[in-house]
């Protein structure tokens, strides 16, 4: 290597050029549905360290225990595992082996099912000690869970989407668009129940 | 307003651990900066007596090394540290040294050739190998994904340990303290290497805007719940601890925290944007503005000349620049 | 003309081509694709006019408000109906006029100014149009039930609540806002990967219109703000039906969350609503004085400046309610700081003025009506930077003066100024001189003389938002003079009108490039082939049309690989160079966009009417066709390796 | 020409330009200074359009290649930071300046917003008015501002800027009046549907009248001295006016409409609605849902021979 390839390549106009190989229209589509989803989510956890905050102590309110952190732990180890039989599909569906996909979707299917059987168990508990309409604390611990909980579900009916499609031929290495779609989605879907673990469960006790 | 948590830490104010912690955490500062230092001079002295003064690794960039050194010393042991056990705010501006200008000078610095010139043969070819697997190989070919991981960490870390809880362990802990600062540096240097670090680390110009701004937000949300919130967040101690407002320097922290990160990435963003635009222009021209029919001047004419962007990109291929 | 010069030439794609493509692109004249078209065009018209038509719906409101003001203590009005047509007047100029008129424009144009055939997700986009268009019936259905929004069009809490406001008012602007904005989003994505992807090769982001740089702009902060204000609106619904306490002080809830949230979306959204419309005075304006634009590096980087600075200024419009002292120091601070890109594109605009040569046309004239009210509005828009002078002014008629200044300035001439500059393309007529020339005075006066009197009546202390107000406080002049000059604003825009409808039916067939415009929509015929290119041009410069490189690309210069006549398709190329990639197919007409919006209005309308398995079935209904409209296509192993 | 205009016709307006209060003078002195700037800027860019659009019309002008960007950033970019600097400093030197009276106030009056009307109390006073704040002329006095319902805004445009009240927080500000005089002030945030009859009006007065009022608010009210009186008073006590309207000293104690006891000395009815006589006072009794629609007073079922006793009774209560 000589010192002019050095050049060319510390100087700025490195900042100009792109990768070689572009994105496809679908990877930019659900990239950015993905990030107005996000900003959802952001703003709504926002809002619940808005509210905490300018509620001031004790959090939770009126007497409310702080969350028990078992249930959602084993949830976590449930749901966050599930991203790996996807992106292990989705790494199938480009070497054209539709039996990993399906395989691997099923597992994220099983995974994701277990998820919402968990949060219902969860809801079974906490409904005792209060509801969405007992204060604040209540209408933010449903309204954040379970419109994640939608997001599991919709996520779901993608893979069942994807499974039946995989099944009649639609998906191949030369389409593997659908399968990354989804994968991509079942990320997102799991990463914000990271930050909802330490939002709703993790953050009452820092 | 009552103590926030338990009221356990009574009304005095913290002293960022005993006497002997201190002078430990400080010796492991003063300790950790040292050995960087002797490994990126010597990184970059290899570097220059074999191809020059100021080749690969730039005269600016080990400035900047210097300039990021600097600041961690001033920040955690100078006055930095002072104003940090004086107030919250006085804190908060500490944390701002290491994010703000630490952070991105230590970026600049690209202290990745020079540290694995200097680190022993063994480790290097470990790095070396390190590099060349799938894993290694994955990480290089996408900075994109490591701006996002970085902007990620950014965010978490800068939450995180200002959560009322982690701060006070911090607070009491002179180690833990160490840490916080640590992963402050360490986040914030990886977050701004996405833009002024070595060129494969870089991403285009645009991303970086999008990454900045971003993580910005993040660390501005922070900035207004801090600065909003109607009464202390923090336990008795921590907030004005020699007296004063509580609430008027949990105010000014809250601003510190916003305005200093806001301004740094919007000069960035600035920067880059118009730099990134300008370099494109350099590249694929943008022309001349006139209609054909204006009376002035040539316009380009001919049968379509090869525009540099027929040609295949500019850039050598990825990490042939690293040995 | 160029593109005659080419035509000249005979070097297009021979005849076979030519009839491959119009076999693959037309659509038939049937009502079954009335309904299914994915045309970008015949989409954008449809918002051009479906917002046209709200727009008048909320100037009539507006024009009842004014009569109703003329003089004191008048009775013209009740105040319930009073405060419902101004709340809808607002939402609906701010949501279902503005912002979809320039999406009009914006999926008319973009793809003709980047060369492409369509937009990335055609059928995406024609969904779009349609769930606005049901938005837009279900909010303005609600002011003949009598049960319109009456909260204002930012809606604050607590006066919003159940409670305070019991009935259907607040659900419908809930309701109708979530509606909305899922066809507002997904027009940003699909204009964001448009303009990313779909470029003709050639075309970096430095050679590319600023009309699209503004789009995608805007855009991005759709796809940022528009997020909080559903959860805002999705939080006051849960309070108001099923008791949630978000906004409900005696339950731990806070009312300036709401406000909060507004602003984080409402204040970026004056910017989604000026933005564009900038994006359209910086194309007509260099065309009349005949020369590129003057600093286009510096009016894209201005773009870029106030879409990001435009997330910290939020606070400014809660200066009154209390917040640190420290705080308004610095919102104050970025919202000072934010009118400095607004500046330079201000200035960028006169020195190209003042190094071209101007000619003064239709919508020349608007673009100059464009900077002289702007400017009123950018001035007082610095005052209210001022925390002080906010808190004395804000709620007034001042800024009722402010902000008409800034959007009917900013928003309303340039979308006058675009739509006479693109009539001839969109319509393929000329429209008439003479009416437009009397449109731009009778507007252009009746604006003036509407707003800047309320300037004065804000600083006499008359405060926004009443129904009615008592005589003898120095007010009643000035709100005489508003109301006559809102009969002249109501005349112009008629007379606006009358000029489109007159070109439709009397107007000359228009050149495909009457005005010697730059951009690649002047290559095309007008109004454009289904196509738009029959050969997708090569870009070698900002101003394509003006490049005899370019014109040449299409001519003797056309390639296979830009003709691509065999099947529906368009090129796609790398994000930021334009490099060429790879042709990409394009969807057919479908009826399916249609039904999913449908399943979503009665997803709406079952919630409203607390109907819940109508809404249930429309879930369904909607999951359904996404289900099929998504399903892939079964497909050869070459046809998929065409795609691929 | 605008100066004129605002000289010739603000007579009698609660406006801006006239302060009579510390705070106002205050913002009054930032506004001139933003008015000229605005008017120099203003005049600067028709400057440079005018010029444009009769010089650079002709046809025979040769179009000029040169890309003017330093211009642009010059005067587009670099002229606007110097100005607004200046003016963001001399903002934020008012604003601090509205931040607190320079001696701390002697009088503190709580004023609750109500739809769709003020409740005035003055602390370490036992009574109550409605819609009408008395103040001692050259003091500053602390405002204490709550809502029991929806958003309001306290606006008293000639003495200070605009303070939100806000549901669930006790909101401060504080007014300081240079000269005698009567000051009206309306709510400033949309709360309904009477939002534009909620006003009030704040009276300056020299502290001994003040604090003769001060005593007269806090004693019993005045007992009737005529038959009529007398009888409007029994109309009033058996009727239904009980349930929400307190008149010190009597039986009656409702609070959910205003305090009655100084309803004769008043300014306005329902809160600038209507002015304060017995033709409109008695229309309010009957029916004040054609004076004010929507406001929380019911129709009342009083004999018509028994109104004028009632309002004779009313009127008396100064």
């Amino acid at each position: 290597m000589t010192p002019a390839d050095l050049r060319t390549a510390l100087r700025p106009a490195g900042l100009v050029t792109e990768q070689p190989v572009g994105r496809s229209t679908a990877w930019w589509g659900v990239m950015l549905f993905i990030a107005t989803e996000g900003t959802v989510f952001a703003a709504l956890l926002g809002s619940y360290f808005y509210l905490r905050f300018q509620h001031g102590v004790p959090w939770p309110p009126d007497g409310i225990a702080q969350p028990d952190l078992r249930l959602p732990l084993v949830m976590t180890a449930v749901l966050v595992p599930s991203s790996l039989p996807v992106a292990w599909a989705e790494a199938g569906i480009r070497r054209g082996r539709r039996w990993q996909v399906r395989a691997g979707l099923l597992a994220t299917l099983v995974m994701g099912g277990t998820f919402l059987g968990l949060q219902g168990m969860e809801y079974h508990e906490n409904l005792r000690e209060y509801t969405v309409t007992t204060n604040v604390y209540g209408s933010l611990f449903y309204v954040i869970t379970t419109f994640h909980g939608a997001h599991v579900t919709v996520g779901l009916f993608m893979v069942c989407w994807l499974l039946a499609a995989a099944g009649r031929g639609g998906v191949s290495a030369r389409r593997p668009e659908p399968v990354r779609v989804v994968a991509y989605y079942w990320h997102f879907v799991d990463a914000v129940w990271v930050a909802i673990l330490f939002t709703v469960y993790l953050s009452p006790r820092l | 307003m009552p103590a926030l948590t338990d009221g356990s830490a009574g009304g005095g104010p913290l002293a960022y651990g005993d006497p002997v912690t201190q002078a430990w955490s400080n010796l492991l500062v003063v300790t950790v900066l040292a050995l960087l230092c002797a490994g990126y001079g010597r990184g970059v002295h290899e570097l220059w007596s074999r191809r020059g003064t100021g080749a690969v690794v730039a005269r600016w960039r080990v400035a900047g090394f210097a300039l990021g050194i600097a600041a961690v010393l001033v920040a955690s042991t100078g006055p930095g540290h002072v104003w940090a056990e004086r107030s919250f705010a006085g804190h908060m501006g500490q944390h701002m040294i290491l994010l703000v200008v630490a952070g991105p000078a230590l970026a600049a610095a690209a202290p990745g050739l020079p540290l694995a010139l200097a680190a022993p043969r063994r480790l290097r070819r470990r790095w070396a190998r390190w590099r060349t697997s799938t894993a290694g190989s994955w990480v290089r070919r996408r900075p994109g994904a490591l701006a996002v991981l970085a902007g990620v960490l950014h965010a978490a870390v800068l939450w995180g340990w200002h959560l009322p809880a982690p701060y006070r362990l911090a607070a009491e802990h002179g180690l833990v303290h160490a840490a916080e600062h640590a992963s402050f540096v360490v986040a914030a240097a990886l977050l701004w290497s996405v833009l002024l670090g070595a060129d494969r680390h870089r991403i285009s110009g645009p991303a970086a805007v999008l990454v900045l701004v971003a993580t910005m937000l993040a660390a501005s949300a922070l900035g207004a719940a801090l600065t909003l919130a109607p009464g202390p967040v923090y336990p008795a101690g921590i907030l004005a601890p020699h007296g004063g407002d509580p609430e008027a320097d949990q105010q000014l922290a809250g601003l510190l925290m916003w305005i200093p990160m806001d301004v740094a990435v919007l000069v960035a963003a600035s920067v880059v944007f118009l730099r990134w635009l300008a370099g494109l222009d350099r590249a694929l021209p943008r022309a001349s503005g006139l209609p054909p029919e204006g009376p002035a001047g040539p316009v380009p004419r001919g049968p379509a000349r090869a525009d540099p962007i027929d040609r295949a990109p500019a850039r050598p291929a990825a990490g042939k620049d690293t040995r | 003309m160029p593109s005659s010069t080419a035509a000249a030439r005979g070097t297009r794609p021979g005849p076979e081509a030519m009839a491959s493509l119009t076999r693959h692109w037309a659509e038939a004249p049937s009502l079954r694709t009335w309904f299914g078209t994915v045309d970008h065009k015949r989409i954008g018209r449809r918002y051009l006019v479906t917002a046209a038509v709200f727009f008048g719906f909320a100037g009539a409101s507006a024009v009842a408000m004014r009569t109703q003001l003329a003089g004191p203590e008048a009775g013209i009005l009740s105040p319930r109906e009073y405060n419902q047509l101004f709340t809808m007047h607002g939402t609906a100029m701010i949501f279902l006029f503005s912002t979809p008129m320039l999406f009009g424009f914006g999926n008319f144009l973009v793809p003709l100014m980047i060369g492409a055939r369509d937009m990335a997700f055609p059928r995406l986009n024609a969904f779009g149009y349609w769930v606005f268009l049901f938005a837009g019936l279900f909010m303005w259905a609600s002011v003949p039930a009598g049960a319109a929004p009456n909260g204002g069009w930012f809606a604050y809490v607590p006066l919003t609540d159940e409670r305070n406001t019991p009935g259907l008012h607040l659900d419908v602007y809930t309701l109708g806002l979530l509606f909305l904005g899922i066809s507002t989003t997904s027009g940003a994505v699909n204009f964001i990967v448009t303009a990313l992807k779909l470029r003709a090769p050639g075309m970096s982001l430095n050679r590319v219109p600023v009309f699209v740089w503004a789009i995608v702009a805007t855009s991005f902060m759709v796809l940022v703000a528009l997020p909080v204000l559903n959860l805002d609106n999705a939080l006051l619904f849960l309070d108001r039906r099923f008791d949630t306490r978000f906004f409900e002080p005696e339950r731990g809830g806070n009312v300036l969350l709401w406000q909060h949230l507004f602003w984080i979306f409402g204040h970026p959204d004056v910017y989604i609503i000026v933005m564009p419309a900038l994006g359209i005075v910086s194309a007509v304006l260099p065309v009349f004085c005949r020369r590129g634009i003057v600093g286009y590096p510096l009016i894209v980087f201005s773009i870029v400046a106030i879409a990001i600075i435009s997330f910290g200024v939020w606070v400014h419009h809660m200066f009154a309610t209390g917040l640190p002292q420290l705080s308004y120091g610095f919102f104050s601070a970025a919202s000072t700081v934010i009118t400095i890109p607004s500046g330079l594109q201000i200035f960028a605009w006169l020195a190209t003025m003042l190094v071209g040569r101007i000619v003064v046309s239709v919508p020349f004239l608007f673009v100059v009506g464009f900077l002289v009210t702007f400017v009123v509005g950018g001035v007082t828009g610095v005052m209210f930077a001022l925390t002080a002078f906010d808190q004395q002014t804000t709620d007034t008629y001042f800024v009722v003066a402010h902000f008409h200044y800034v959007l009917f300035g900013g928003a309303v001439f340039p979308i006058l100024a675009g739509v006479y500059y693109w009539l001839p393309k969109m319509t393929g007529r000329m429209f008439s001189v003479r009416l437009g020339r009397w449109a731009f005075w009778l507007v252009f006066v009746g604006m003036n003389l509407t707003f800047f009197p309320m300037h004065v009546s804000g600083l006499l202390g008359m405060p926004r938002r009443v129904y009615t107000y008592p005589g003898g406080l120095g007010w009643d002049p000035w709100n005489l003079l508003a109301t006559i000059g809102a009969y002249v604003v109501a005349a112009g825009l008629l007379l606006v009108a009358v000029g489109v409808v007159h070109a439709l039916r009397r107007g000359a067939p228009a050149p495909d490039d009457p005005w010697g415009g730059d951009s690649l929509e002047w290559t095309t015929s007008s109004p454009p082939k289904p196509y738009n290119f029959p050969v997708i041009p090569r870009v070698h410069s900002l101003h394509p049309n003006w490049d005899p490189r370019t014109v040449e690309s299409t001519g003797p210069g056309a390639t296979e690989d830009r003709i691509l006549a065999e099947g529906r398709t368009t090129l796609c190329t790398s994000e930021l160079d334009g490099r060429y990639e790879r042709p990409v197919e394009m969807p057919e007409e479908t009826r399916k966009p249609l039904l999913a919006a449908v399943g979503l209005l009665m997803v709406f309308l079952g919630l409203l009417l607390a109907w819940y398995w109508v809404a249930a079935a429309g879930a369904a209904l909607v999951i359904g066709t996404l289900a099929a409209w998504l399903w892939p296509p079964r497909r050869t192993p070459q046809e998929a390796g065409v795609a691929g | 020409g605008l100066l004129v205009l605002l000289g010739g016709c603000s007579g009698g307006a609660p406006s801006t330009l006239d302060p009579a209060g510390t705070g106002a003078r205050r913002v009054e002195g930032l506004w001139w200074l933003l008015f000229w700037i605005s008017v120099v800027v203003f005049a600067e860019v028709m400057a440079l359009l005018a010029w444009a659009l009769v010089f650079r019309r002709r046809p025979d002008r040769r179009i000029s290649r040169v890309e003017p960007t330093r211009f642009v950033v010059v005067a587009g970019a670099g002229v606007p930071f110097v100005i607004l600097l200046a003016a963001y400093g001399v903002g934020l030197r008012d604003l601090a300046a509205l931040r607190q009276p320079e001696s701390p106030p002697a009088v503190t009056v709580d004023v609750t917003g109500h739809k769709w009307w003020w409740e005035v109390r003055y602390a370490g006073v036992d009574g109550a008015t409605a819609n009408e704040i008395r103040i001692p002329v050259g003091e500053p006095v602390r405002v204490r501002l709550r809502t029991v319902d929806v958003l309001h805004s306290f606006w008293v445009p000639q003495l200070m800027p605009k303070t939100d009240l806000i549901a669930g927080k006790v909101r401060e500000t504080w007014l300081r009046a240079e000269r005698p005089g009567e000051y009206r002030g309306q709510c400033a945030e949309y709360c309904g549907l009477q939002h534009a009859h909620m006003a009030l009006q704040v009276v300056a007065q020299p502290r001994a009248e003040f604090d003769a009022w001060l005593a007269r608010l806090a004693a019993p009210a005045a007992t009737p001295d005529s038959d009529a009186e007398r009888r409007g008073q029994q109309a009033f006590l058996q009727g239904t006016c009980v349930a929400c309207h307190t008149v010190r000293g009597t039986a009656a104690t409702g609070t959910v409409g205003p305090d009655l006891s100084t309803l004769g000395a008043r300014w306005s009815l329902g809160a600038g609605a209507v002015p304060n006589d017995g033709g409109h006072l008695g229309g309010w009794i009957v029916n004040s849902q054609t004076v004010k629609p929507g406001n929380a007073m019911p129709p009342q079922p009083v004999d018509a021979a028994a109104l004028p006793d009632l309002i004779a009774y009313l009127e008396s209560l100064r």
